[in-house]
């Protein structure tokens, strides 16, 4: 039976991520997913942006194609309309998929574009020193925010709901049990999926913020954390400050490709 | 023998005919004037020919979907004006770097800016050379004719698979919404280059995706096929990995100029008119080569030996061509519609002490043969 | 040989197909000849002035655009204004009675008929300037069949559309 | 059950990040400043293998057998 | 009494849009507005887009910074900042405002920055030839969709309010009186306000898909429409296709510059 | 006497301090190395002189944002890197052609695209240029010491705001992140240059925003003041309104270019090192000056009369300058990190038959002076 | 009520869109092809300046004394 | 005068904030003196090598990087061999002697202290660095006084990191 290690360049560790970044964690998890859904290696391209969570490729043994910052999913629409076959798979930082590609993002959701997406949220930029993005919490010091960050953050998944995505599912770095069955759900659905991973930052962000090290990031996000079944019951001021986690949306609805395809096959109907 | 079929059409129709005849399977784009009727007709003409038509929501993400689809193995082109244009710089850099093939249709018209959103101009032959950061060279055709809109989509295509590269198309407003007579003949397959692909018997440890050793691309695969393919922006080695070292740094900047400059021969095309016996000539490109063609009649008709030389490749620079002109004639008119950018290179080159006059037009009409023979005069 | 032809008036009055059909008659359904066309590109708001440029050669034509016409339709008086001045000793000018009312003095030879009564007459005022492209015809070097074909070809499938477009032809050519 | 359970740590790999120890649900791990985790109370271990799955570093592998 | 047309270069009208185009009716209202707030006319810039309905500029007698395509709400955010005593209005089309500009709509959005947005929403690109935008209904025939649109359109407002929004209202055409309440509402708004507009593009999307007249688009429109009160009585289903009216969102939330104030006046406090 | 401290600090943070000083109070960007202390500089300083500091879902907007705060009174400026100013292009072109004085400062690094993110080049130089669609002309600095980026911060926005137009600051990833000895001279008010604003008389009728008849901008009152203020990026009339009539474009094409290239002596800063009596000549720009200079006091040491020409203004190009250079000396070297950026534009000058050697360094490291030296052996 | 209501239309401005007539919500105006719209029943005119409101070319205007 | 110094090591051991020091001394607290200070930038990772370059002078300072080192400190074996091939014979080679050991026929001369037993002993791990400074200052054209000011100045308000510095800086002098 395959094990991750089958889909990863694995003599190129240790890689270059921080010690307790919460990177690697998501990197054993997606490369575990290909290896449960024993998926043929050269059936998956990956698309990645520019940050740090975007260097996933660089320990990836599938195609992968790194692009700038912020348009990963654009040139994943590229590649997933180019050949309806592959498993297309985006991996984005939060800047790169919510702050400068956001665009992109609500877009593809709308589209349904057949392929998954992955942001890891670790609330800032981290490749070049920690400045805020569009998901840094209200309040929190960043390289750019030294006297407090005064906009609000985006919550993601709500974005992509609203925006028509037709899967949305959100996990954190301590629940890899969890963050592993969304995204090979994600992978599963035929359609635009996005699941939005919480991981931890702590040369920037925990460190700005006072918030110690990796492990106690992580348990500050789990006691965070509200199932979305619990999150259901519990009103707005509840959630305040609160990450539901769980599959959000799950929704059928005909793909891009799928719906493209009967024009095609329309229009040469007579050929 | 070839199909052949007749038509009166814009150049923006024969870009869509001459795109497809040339394999390309994939459009992604943002409309703009005066370019949407490339959008249009790609709308319309792909889905019959089993390809794809997306419009993404900028001229950013349509630059990375062409990248993308092309990646999949499909030919990809998008079509554009000025401002756009300028948004594809960055994503435009990609393909350079990445070395993935894509045909960029760039319809001028007036700027800077929004300028006057529909009316010609040549005023972006700078930018399709310089407007990406970083050392790169590129490869930017101009047409002159609807005819050459059908026959040099082709070889764009070609140029584009053949190096590896992004290609620009530079046309403008006159030749994108001149109707004309065009013989649009299917290629042979043999007038149609397809990317190298690796040997069969290549294996993943011998595949390389780069090469920076020749001044030719490595073989090029699609994902999905058999073996793995990797790209990047990212500085890289062979393997398509991460490699920020100093060598490496080195050789792929050296190695993105010369795999074009060092073709050069190859790659460029140039047409006389005229030139044989010519003691004035002129060197222009795109529509201004319209009114000089008539400049020249109006002259020859006078008696006065006239003749031009047309750069039907714009980059890289037709250096040869341009300095056999500059070296037997006294002088040298270029016309164009704009302040002088080809005029600039030209005289880069001008090592004859020949008399290089230049003769613009910057308010979104047509230069006409008197304008450019009234400069002639003014010498 | 190289002919230089403007149709005028204003947006909604089928110059531009018109010029569309000259030009395809003389690319397609003619042997040896080139055309180009040029139009005024640009406003939103129609019934204003617009042209169309066709110039039909048997050699490849470079400047496309015609700065001394030597046949003209005028459907407009703003069109006629516009264009009154670039006229020449042997410009045909030909126009609608109706619409446009001729310069003193202007030079050319001043051909006029009254283009929409007829097409009315005709029982589809949008034939206007297809009878006018009969009357211009023989100084255009075109033959009627290589224009019938091309309306054929332009309106292929609507087969009343092209039959009474070679009507209005016809009656052009009969004037 | 502890006898079928092996925890390896590679040193190469491992920044000493500290989160497998911190996050054992069962308390297994012990990990000191400077040094690589040690399974202290291997007896405890009931195989679950978040400590593998946290790991950013793929430095720590749970066998069970 | 001031008038709108104090606030407008009457004299250069008739204006450029085609006829029974209903962006003359919102700049009819915009400047009705004005005279309704009795504003002095030098308070106010109004920064746009490129569309036809960014060409309200040209019939405006304010200041008007006329910017790029879909980069309205990025000008007007430095505007906004520059100099807070200024009323800000920005008007956009459905292209410019959520198809190429639907990043900057979301972050403004998201910062609350204290500017109304005005978005004319006619289901396609008029100024370019009737190609298909990011709020193009489905199934629709635009000169880029010629066998009809397979995407999902937007629903513009559920994207600003999950953008985060504090202000966000729909109106049409066909209902000028409700159309002035939301835009007054948007403009006595402390943050970000947005008002979206439907309107007729009969020249273009019209006349693809067969809709008669302007004046038949607008009934159709008026038919369609549902006060949000009601709506909020139907299911999705009774939804699907309808256009929810009215004050959609009205929150009380700190905007951008009187947060950014108290930083300035904390760092300036010994001085 | 102006009050003046001396640092030790980053070419980045100089730049801060220099933009303050100059009276800029409104920053926005988004961060990218090797520039992003500039962004955090701002961040920390701004508000502390009541400016504002924003940071924008990316460049494009940043560039909109900060032309909206100038139109709006404030002083504005940004800082970025290679992909992040190939982003900005179209809305620089807007700042252009819209007449709103900015300052952008690009702190170069290897690239096409990603390429070697956080290592130096001089390769953006002329995307400077010619990066935006449209004919037009553009000023642009170049800093060689951390000196530098404080005093020529200052010159920038002075620039800027008296031609009216974006500046562009090109430095680079050497000068941003070199700590060396700087004295922070706090100028006096009258060595700064504030916008000219119309006359207290001026009423709404007469005034007009834009004038083509000098080569000297109208006056640009902010909005919000006594006049109203209209600012477009299309074709404009003398009010700023809409006009794409022929003539009008033609005037603003010729002015926008005009109020620059004919203003040449008055932007263009030179420097000159040991030039005097010098026989071998070194022209450059940039970081590439240090070495240069040291190059230079190697080969005077050897009794070589060697000198150095540095072109604190890169762009409109110092002509004079340089032709001064050219048609004295035999032999011309022209270091840089680039494959050839300036040296293409010197050669453009050469009427003179000098020698032009290049010295180019493209591996993302400093150019040192033995590699300077080593192109002048090999002659 | 009619006698205090006047209903101008600019022949400069309108563009014979039909929109005033045909949404008018007592038919009050008419307007033919290639007309502008006339207020044929006057008298049956509320004065709710609807028609102005929604005239996209500032051609009709509602005069209530 | 131009002295060249490397100041050597891994990430974390306070190199840069030291070069700054020297620098600000330099700079701001000595008359007439320029400096120049470089850093290698670039990876996320901490322990690894770092590097920060130095130079003194009374003189502007053209090309900012040494080429030849004039003092060097190494902190670190990794650091050592990267720069042995440098040394010339008037190099100043500082060492900790527990983490480096020198190579056999190195040119230059090596002055080895137990810099981090030193400062563990002085109470604070992080000055080792500090010492080390001490001991190079009289090659480096500095007087300690201005050095104590950049100290002083650097950590301003911080009194307790000003005096335990201080007293590593004197340790290194007396050294
Ligand atoms: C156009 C452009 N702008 C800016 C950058 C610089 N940059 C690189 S990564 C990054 C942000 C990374 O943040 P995020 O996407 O959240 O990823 P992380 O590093 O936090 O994983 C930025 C701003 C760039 N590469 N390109
Ligand atoms: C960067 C860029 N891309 C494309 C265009 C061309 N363009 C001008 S307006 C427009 C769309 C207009 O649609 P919308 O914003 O909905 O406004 P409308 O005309 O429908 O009012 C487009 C695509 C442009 N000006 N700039
Ligand atoms: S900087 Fe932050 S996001 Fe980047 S590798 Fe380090 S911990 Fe991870
Ligand atoms: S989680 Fe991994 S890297 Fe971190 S301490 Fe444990 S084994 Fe080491
Ligand atoms: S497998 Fe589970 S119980 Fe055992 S050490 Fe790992 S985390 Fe702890
Ligand atoms: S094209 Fe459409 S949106 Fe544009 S003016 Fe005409 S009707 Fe209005
Ligand atoms: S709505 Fe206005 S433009 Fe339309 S018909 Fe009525 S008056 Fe004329
Ligand atoms: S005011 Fe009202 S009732 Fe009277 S004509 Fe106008 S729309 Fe009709
Ligand atoms: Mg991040
Ligand atoms: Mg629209």
């Amino acid at each position: 039976m395959a094990t991750y290690k089958d889909y990863m360049l694995f003599d190129k560790l240790p890689h270059t991520w921080c010690a307790g970044c919460g990177d690697g964690i998501i990197l054993q998890s997606i490369a575990a997913v290909f290896a449960e859904m024993e998926l043929d290696k050269h059936d998956i391209t990956l698309v990645s942006g520019i940050g740090c969570f975007g260097r996933v490729d660089d320990y990836l043994d599938i195609n992968c194609m790194h692009v700038t910052h912020g348009r990963a999913l654009a040139a994943a629409t590229g590649v997933a309309l180019g050949n309806p076959e592959l498993n297309v798979l985006v991996t984005m930082g939060d800047g790169d998929g919510t702050t400068i590609g956001g665009n992109h993002l609500i877009h593809c959701a709308r589209r349904n574009i057949d392929l998954t997406a992955i942001i890891a949220n670790n609330y800032n930029y981290g490749q070049t020193g920690g400045q805020y993005s569009g998901t840094t919490p209200t309040d929190s010091i960043t390289s750019t925010s030294p006297y407090g960050h005064i906009e609000q953050n985006f919550d993601i998944c709500k974005l992509a709901e609203a925006a028509g995505a037709s899967y949305v599912a959100r996990s954190t770095a301590y629940n890899p049990v969890q963050m592993r069955k969304l995204i090979r759900g994600g992978m599963e659905h035929k359609g635009f999926a996005l699941i939005e991973v919480m991981v931890a930052c702590p040369t920037h962000y925990g460190r700005y913020n006072r918030q110690g090290e990796a492990a106690d990031m992580m348990k500050l996000m789990n006691e965070q954390s509200v199932p979305v079944e619990k999150a259901r019951t519990m009103t707005e001021e509840e959630l305040e400050g609160r990450i539901v986690t769980g599959l959000l949306v799950d929704k059928d609805r005909e793909d891009y490709y799928t719906k493209y395809k009967k024009i095609i096959d329309a229009q040469n109907m007579d050929k | 023998m070839s199909k052949s079929v007749k038509k009166f059409i814009e150049g923006n129709n024969a870009i869509v005919d001459g795109a497809i005849a040339a394999g390309a399977r994939f459009y992604a784009g943002y409309p703009i004037s005066p370019s949407s009727e490339i959008a249009e007709g790609a709308a319309k003409e792909l889905p019959r020919h089993g390809g794809v038509y997306i419009q993404m929501e900028d001229e950013i993400s349509s630059m990375a979907a062409l990248l993308g689809a092309s990646l999949a193995g499909k030919k990809s082109f998008t079509a554009t004006s000025g401002p756009g244009f300028s948004l594809m710089q960055e994503n435009l850099g990609l393909g350079i770097m990445s070395e993935i093939p894509t045909v960029i249709f760039d319809v001028q018209r007036s700027g800077p800016s929004t300028g006057a959103a529909t009316k010609p101009a040549q005023a972006d032959i700078m930018q399709a050379r310089y407007g990406v950061h970083g050392d790169h060279s590129i490869i930017a055709l101009s047409p002159s004719s609807v005819q050459d809109c059908y026959d040099l989509s082709i070889v764009a295509f070609n140029l584009a698979e053949k190096y590896r590269t992004p290609v620009l198309f530079m046309t403008d407003e006159v030749i994108g919404h001149l109707r004309e007579t065009v013989t649009e003949v299917e290629p042979d397959p043999s007038q149609i280059f397809n990317r190298v692909q690796p040997g069969e018997d290549v294996t993943q440890a011998e595949f390389r995706p780069y090469s920076f050793s020749s001044n030719m691309p490595a073989p090029m695969p699609a994902v999905g096929g058999r073996l793995l393919m990797r790209t990047t922006g990212s500085t890289h080695d062979e393997k398509g990995e991460f490699g920020p070292g100093p060598a490496n740094i080195d050789r792929v900047t050296h190695y993105l100029t010369d795999k074009i400059e060092k073709n050069v021969d190859d790659i460029t095309i140039t047409r006389s008119y005229q030139l044989e016996d010519a003691e004035v000539a002129f060197i222009t490109f795109g529509c201004s080569v319209r009114s000089t063609m008539t400049a020249v009649d109006i002259l020859r008709a006078k008696g006065v030996k006239a003749g031009m030389l047309q750069l039907v490749t714009i980059w890289p620079m037709p250096e040869k061509a341009i300095r056999a002109v500059l070296s037997k004639v006294e002088t040298v008119v270029v016309p164009e519609m704009n302040l002088g950018q080809l005029a600039g290179e030209v005289r880069k080159f001008n090592d004859y002490g020949c008399k290089v006059i230049q003769a613009n037009r910057t308010d979104g009409v047509l230069i006409t043969p008197k304008q450019i023979l009234d400069r002639l005069e003014e010498k | 040989m190289k002919i230089q032809i403007v149709l005028s008036g204003v947006g909604g009055q089928g110059l531009i197909s018109n010029g569309e059909i000259m030009g395809q008659a003389a690319s397609i359904f003619e042997e040896g000849l080139f055309a180009t066309m040029t139009a005024a590109y640009g406003s939103e708001t129609r019934g204003t002035f617009t042209k169309t440029d066709v110039i039909i050669s048997d050699q490849p034509i470079g400047y496309p655009n015609v700065d001394e016409p030597d046949v003209i339709l005028c459907l407009a008086q703003v069109a006629y204004d516009r264009y009154v001045d670039k006229f020449h000793d042997n410009t045909k000018i030909f126009y609608d009675t109706e619409m446009v009312e001729p310069a003193e003095g202007a030079k050319g030879e001043h051909i006029g008929y009254d283009f929409r009564a007829m097409s009315i007459e005709l029982g589809d005022m949008r034939t206007a300037n297809t009878i006018a492209l009969g009357v211009m015809l023989k100084h255009c070097a075109l033959r009627p069949d290589a224009v019938k074909q091309a309306i054929a070809s332009r309106f292929e499938g609507k087969d009343k559309v092209i039959a009474i477009n070679h009507k209005a032809l016809d009656l052009g050519l009969s004037l | 059950m502890s006898k079928e359970i092996k925890i390896s740590v590679s040193e190469k790999r491992c920044k000493q990040c500290g989160i497998c120890a911190a996050l054992c649900p069962k308390h297994v791990l012990d990990q000191e400043v400077g040094c690589v985790p040690v399974a202290a109370r291997l007896e405890d271990c009931i195989g679950c293998r978040l400590c593998e799955m946290r790991c950013p570093d793929f430095a720590i592998e749970v066998e069970v057998k």
